[in-house]
């Protein structure tokens, strides 16, 4: 019983985390509030699914092809709206709101809206202290972990991370020292675009994919966002911890019906009394 | 006053444009039949419904349409939000004019619409929504203003019948512990009500689940760990396929049944990879491209040839046959005004052969009856079970292709 | 920039300039004075009144106002509103339009912006943005006035001006506080300054005593003084 | 104010002119319902700097507990209303209390979550709330009855807003939109009015919702969707924020639109999707806002020439 509580926190922490990273991340460095970005997790699965169903490619290929083609979306839906309309943040929520709408129809008016999936990329499943998990969900988390930890990596070390950060941090100052701050957040957009399509790929196989599941994406996103606070890697990862464990909890202890209200509570909350988050730097 | 001005032209062209639009959708009830057809296209119900008309109203015309006119369809979208579909409905009916209206899955929207086709005295012939307010509720109480209300689809208190059938025959199969897990939506608490009271003894574990829920391993290692064989699970949600995962992968030593609405999709074992192998669910026979009546394969594969998929909704039935008994009744009317048309329906026998099966007569709540299902059972409606990659119905009697079973798999879990 | 120990009181009608290095904790002082900040120890009192912990609103409907070193407009709004917006709150007006236009059109007219007291406020110039804060200050009537750098980033006309009004309030009886590094000007005005250095009152007296004082001196003027005349040549050259 | 009242007579004249056509009337009931919102919607977005996203919030309050007392009890029909009125303004606590805490982007989050939160119990609690049937009655009013009630009320809105606007508290409200420190200090009592600003919104808006459930004689958790809320603000920002008029036209003009793009059938979705991040992206101030700012432009040209002007002297 708790055991179980325990592993399936884990896998859900990482693939909440993950969903949410993109997302935290375009909003710390261009304070953009990216409503699409759900929708860009589920287009990345409805393009792998495309892909693999009815262009037969073999599933590595698509899931490939699948990310690019989505880093290319969110640099295009960047460079082509969002830049224009920079540090207005209240027309920015409009705008990528309007996005997300535009995505949504268009893969209902080209595939429809039955539910779609992508295959596992494994099958089988182990036992984990008497927890039953399938090779997939580890595959998943694994993989989740391993790209939370390159981002950090990427962030600390690389010259562009560095850059990323300094323009989070104060973006007339990083300018001032010669960063190219457009360049920057183009960059980050693409980033942020990639972890989306990544969230998708890792999680379509453990659950179905239909249009409208964009916003509920995008909700998780910004739970753990919202607890986490932005401009840390592992705030996110513990969010996402506290939010799958807020989940479990709540379904076993209290029923599984309060699940999101609860969530939904926790931030309002955090929203209030610590609106930077719990790990979070930005000021209010 | 420049600024007034202004305002005044803004004004006045508001205006202009309502007129305008009055304008332009304003047509005189002209030769052909006009069919209004309201649904929530996003959704894979309401998409149901809309290419159910559509085919339907083509058989129509091909078999020379109703009274020598054509049939005519107006396809409105709903957006799933009952404002819009108050809208579109009063749109069909004052300004399209149309001569009957067919649509809604969504219960909520009907239930804000129904009365506004009563009130103009037309025919509605609801696609899929099951609400017993409408039929049970309402045309009990206020006969004479709602009897042009009519349905092919059991009310959801009435699908409580096929959903129980899976549970009683997993019992036959030696199985009594019961895990009852339904999701928190109001069609809903009726039948676990029911549920809990019959099978008060029996039940070892029960909850109710959100419709948003996507994970389901805190509630399956309870079943799991409270020895519960027959795993009862009610959803339309999202939630369908991730369970049906999560069970499989949790390896939970349970049968799989109830009302997993997404296991009734054709494709749902290559979803889930075939890990739904022995997960056991109602739908409407005459989608399952089995022979329920004569009519069933032909519409199966005609659906695909047109669409290029099988039916996945039931609506894709619901609203087929419903909207084919209504030009039945019109045929023997030999009118489309309403009245006519609703004693003409109501005449026994009506015997309509439907997708579905054959529609003896609509009892006194217009619920559809006939066809080997009695009354108080889901006219139209069977018990399947998914065996290797087939849909095969173990209830009723009269359409059985195969026995239910417990998949070895979970035999192996259950002896472990 | 932490305030440990600056403890001084100023009579009514008392016109005191508040001098110090950058960095001395002269904003500080202000913050904590005015409510914006509250001090962790210590208190304040405004006619005999505890007003430690007072919030802002409460001190200005009080008659303890301030004024900012940048002049803060509500840009939107127009001349006239800004003023009025503090008229609104001004607890010795009664709301009877008449006599608040009246009090309006004066305080414009005295800082001569009544011409264009319709015009957004962002389209002054920077020498009238600083009387509009000025007149937004007076608009609440105030018995004790707090000044953050009057004459900062002013070229010698609009000081001349500026400094006019500020007389003008003098003998209107209204209690002056100023913040200013422009010595020379603020000579003219004052009758008493303190002297602030890392938030400890080195100094308090006359003018003329401060500018003898070794202390002040070596802490503050000794480096300042040059500086500033070398800005006012630049000044004198410039017109 | 002359230009409402003639607004209004022609509204009233399109019930004859189209034979009392059900469908125009009803469809221009929800459009002046939907301006009511947009209108309410501006004093917080437009006046106070409170950009809300969750404003259907007070509105859904109101109807839920008018939709309740209709339901379960039986007491006269200006009390229900009274109860849901007065309900609406209490939720206006909801988003007025994180106001005062957090502002720009984490106001819009919150503002964002506190619906969502209504959403999910509405959804839940099926016994109280229906669930995903909603609670509905049989119609009360007649058609023509509501719609000149909420005529009646549009313009009411409308005039009331205005003349608040351009009163002390108009002056108040954008004082602390422009820069709350500084209105502090001017003596301003910034959370009272910030508070006060959100009750008298969620009041109008509340009065919205209620002639919305009795229009349709039906609410549902819909009403406090992510959609809803969002409708408003479109239709507040494409007419113009900050200036009454102008939203209140978006969003009687958009609810019009929507309704004329039906014909285009499955492109209708994508098409409104597209208007909007186009108004977005071209009118800042909205499309009656970019009239409004022209004009202004204009007379600011003007200013400035005669501020270099006296420069000079």
């Amino acid at each position: 019983m708790v055991e179980s509580i325990v592993v399936y926190g884990i896998v859900w922490a990482a693939l909440y985390a993950l969903m949410a990273l993109g997302f935290s991340l375009i909003f710390s460095v261009a304070k953009i509030l990216n409503l699409a970005h759900g929708m860009l997790i589920m287009v990345a699965c409805y393009v792998v699914y495309v892909l693999v169903a009815n262009l037969n490619f073999p599933l590595g290929v698509s899931i490939l092809a699948g990310v690019a083609i989505i880093a290319l979306l969110g640099i295009l839906l960047y460079a082509g709206f969002m830049k224009r309309l920079r540090g207005s943040i209240n027309r920015l929520v409009l705008l990528t709101g309007g996005l997300a709408m535009i995505m949504e129809q268009a893969i209902i008016i080209s595939v429809g809206p039955h539910s779609k999936f992508v295959p596992s990329m494994v099958k089988g499943s182990l036992s984990i202290i008497g927890v039953e998990v399938s090779y997939q969900q580890v595959l998943s988390t694994v993989i989740a972990f391993i790209l939370i930890t390159l981002l950090w990596l990427f962030l600390q070390r690389s010259k562009s991370g560095r850059a990323i950060r300094a323009v989070a941090q104060d973006r007339d100052v990083a300018a001032t020292l010669g960063i190219n701050v457009e360049k920057i957040f183009t960059i980050t957009m693409a980033i942020s675009a990639t972890l989306a399509a990544m969230a998708g790929v890792l999680i379509a196989p453990i659950q179905a994919v239909t249009p409208e599941i964009g916003w509920g994406m995008m909700g998780s996103a910004f739970a753990v966002t919202i607890l986490g606070g932005i401009g840390s890697v592992w705030g996110m990862a513990i969010a996402g911890a506290i939010i799958a464990y807020i989940e479990l909890i709540t379904a076993f202890f209290i029923s599984p019906v309060l699940k999101e209200a609860a969530v939904f509570t926790i931030m309002a909350l955090t929203l209030i009394f610590k609106p930077s988050g719990l790990f979070g730097k930005g000021e209010v | 006053m420049k600024k007034g001005a202004k305002i005044l032209l803004l004004g006045a062209m508001i205006c202009l444009m309502a007129l305008a639009i009055d304008f332009f959708t304003r047509s005189e009830a002209a030769p052909p039949i006009k069919i209004g057809v309201i649904s929530e296209w996003d959704f894979i119900g309401g998409h149901g419904t809309k290419r159910a008309a559509e085919l339907a109203i083509r058989h129509i015309n091909a078999g020379g349409g109703l009274l020598g006119r054509e049939v005519k369809g107006v396809f409105y979208d709903s957006k799933a939000d009952p404002g819009e579909a108050k809208n579109a409905t009063e749109r069909v009916l004052y300004s399209d004019k149309v001569d009957v209206v067919c649509g809604y899955w969504r219960s909520d929207l009907a239930i804000v619409c129904q009365p506004l086709v009563m009130e103009a005295k037309k025919i509605l012939l609801l696609g899929g929504s099951a609400a017993p307010l409408l039929t049970k509720g309402r045309i009990k109480e206020d006969y004479n203003k709602y009897k042009y209300t009519f349905t092919a689809q059991p009310n959801s208190l009435l699908t409580l019948h096929p959903i129980d059938q899976s549970i009683i025959s997993s019992m036959k199969l030696g199985l009594g512990k019961i895990a009852l897990m339904v999701e928190k939506a109001a069609w809903c608490d009726p039948i676990f009500d029911v549920f809990s009271k019959k099978y008060a003894n029996k039940i070892v574990y029960s909850n109710r689940f959100s419709t948003a829920a996507t994970d389901f391993s805190v509630e399956f290692s309870q079943v799991k760990a409270l020895g519960a064989d027959i795993l009862v699970v009610l959803s339309t949600g999202r939630g369908g396929i991730a369970s049906v995962k999560q069970w499989y992968d949790m390896k939970i030593p349970a049968v799989y049944v109830g009302y997993p609405e997404a296991a009734q999709d054709p494709n749902f074992w290559e979803q889930t990879e075939g890990k739904c192998d022995g997960v056991a669910v109602g739908h409407i026979g005459g989608l399952l491209g089995l022979s329920i009546t004569p009519k069933s394969v032909p519409y199966y594969n005609e659906y695909k040839k047109v669409y290029g998929e099988y039916p996945v909704a039931y609506t894709n039935a619901s609203t087929y046959d419903i909207v084919m008994a209504w030009a039945q009744g019109v045929r023997s009317a030999g009118t489309i005004e309403s009245p006519a048309v609703v004693k003409a329906m109501e005449k026994k026998p009506f015997n309509y052969v439907g997708v579905s099966g054959v529609l003896e007569y609509f009892n006194e709540i217009h619920n559809p009856v006939g066809g080997g299902w009695k009354e108080d059972e889901a006219w139209g409606w069977v018990s399947f079970q998914w065996q290797n990659g087939k849909r095969e119905i173990y209830w009723p009697e009269t359409h059985k292709t195969k026995d239910m079973i417990i998949p070895d798999r979970i035999r192996k879990l259950m002896t472990k | 920039m932490a305030l440990s120990d600056v403890s001084f009181s100023v009579e009514q009608g008392e016109v005191v300039g508040l001098i110090g290095p950058n960095g001395a904790g002269k904003t500080t002082f202000f913050n904590v004075v005015t409510g914006f900040n509250w001090p962790s120890s210590g208190k304040i009192f405004f006619r005999g009144k505890d007003v430690t912990n007072a919030t802002p609103n409460r001190l200005a409907s009080m008659g303890m106002v301030r004024t900012f070193q940048i002049p803060r407009p509500f840009k939107e709004l127009t001349v006239s509103d800004n003023v009025a917006v503090a008229t609104l709150f001004n607890p010795k007006l009664k709301i009877s339009t008449s006599s608040t236009k009246e009090f309006l059109k004066k305080i414009l007219q005295g800082l001569d912006l009544y011409p264009w007291k319709d015009q957004q406020a962002t389209t002054l110039g920077y020498g009238s943005l600083k009387r509009l804060e000025l007149g937004r200050s007076q608009g609440s009537s105030p018995e004790l006035l707090l000044l953050d750098e009057p004459f900062s980033g002013l070229n010698a006309s609009e000081i001349e001006k500026e400094s006019h009004i500020l007389r003008s309030l003098v003998k209107e009886g209204i209690t002056l506080i100023i913040v200013e590094h422009k010595l020379r000007e603020l000579m003219k005005i004052v009758d008493r300054i303190i002297v602030l250095n890392f938030g400890i009152k080195i100094a308090d007296g006359a003018p003329e005593a401060i500018t003898k004082d070794k202390l002040v001196l070596e802490a503050y003027l000794g480096r300042r003084w040059g500086v500033n005349s070398a800005g006012d040549k630049k000044y004198n050259s410039t017109i | 104010m002359i230009t409402i009242l003639i607004i209004s007579l022609l509204l009233v004249a399109v019930v004859p002119a189209t034979n009392h056509s059900f469908f125009i009337i009803s469809l221009l009931t929800a459009a002046l319902i939907w301006s009511i919102q947009a209108a309410s919607w501006d004093l917080l977005a437009g006046y106070t700097g409170l950009f809300n996203f969750g404003h259907m919030l007070f509105a859904g309050t109101a109807a839920y507990v008018v939709a309740l007392v209709e339901v379960n009890l039986k007491i006269p029909r200006p009390l229900v209303i009274l109860a849901g009125f007065l309900a609406g303004i209490l939720s206006s606590l909801l988003i007025g209390l994180p106001s005062l805490r957090v502002r720009s982007v984490y106001f819009v989050l919150v503002s964002f979550v506190v619906p969502l939160i209504m959403y999910r119990i509405t959804m839940s609690f099926t016994r109280i709330f229906g669930g995903e049937y909603g609670l509905s009655i049989e119609r009360v009013y007649s058609r023509e009855s509501i719609y000149y009630v909420v005529m009646v009320l549009a313009a009411f809105t409308v005039i009331i807003l205005r003349i608040l606007v351009k009163s002390r508290l108009g002056i108040t409200l954008q004082s602390i939109r422009e820069d709350e420190e500084t209105a502090r200090a001017v003596g301003i009592n910034v959370p009272f009015y910030k508070l006060l600003a959100c009750a008298v919104s969620a009041g109008f808006s509340s009065l919205a919702g209620i002639c919305y459930f009795y229009h349709m004689s039906h609410v549902g958790p819909e009403i406090f969707s992510i959609m809803s809320s969002f409708n408003v603000v479109i239709m507040g920002l494409t007419g113009g924020i900050g200036t009454l008029f102008g939203s209140a036209l978006g969003g009687l003009g958009l609810s019009l639109l929507l309704e004329f793009m039906r014909p285009i059938s499955i492109y209708r979705n994508i098409t409104y999707a597209a208007l909007l991040v186009a108004v977005v992206m071209l009118f800042p101030g909205g499309l009656w806002g970019g009239l409004v700012s022209f004009w202004q432009k204009t007379r600011v040209m003007g200013v400035e020439e005669s501020d270099k002007v006296r420069k000079s002297e």
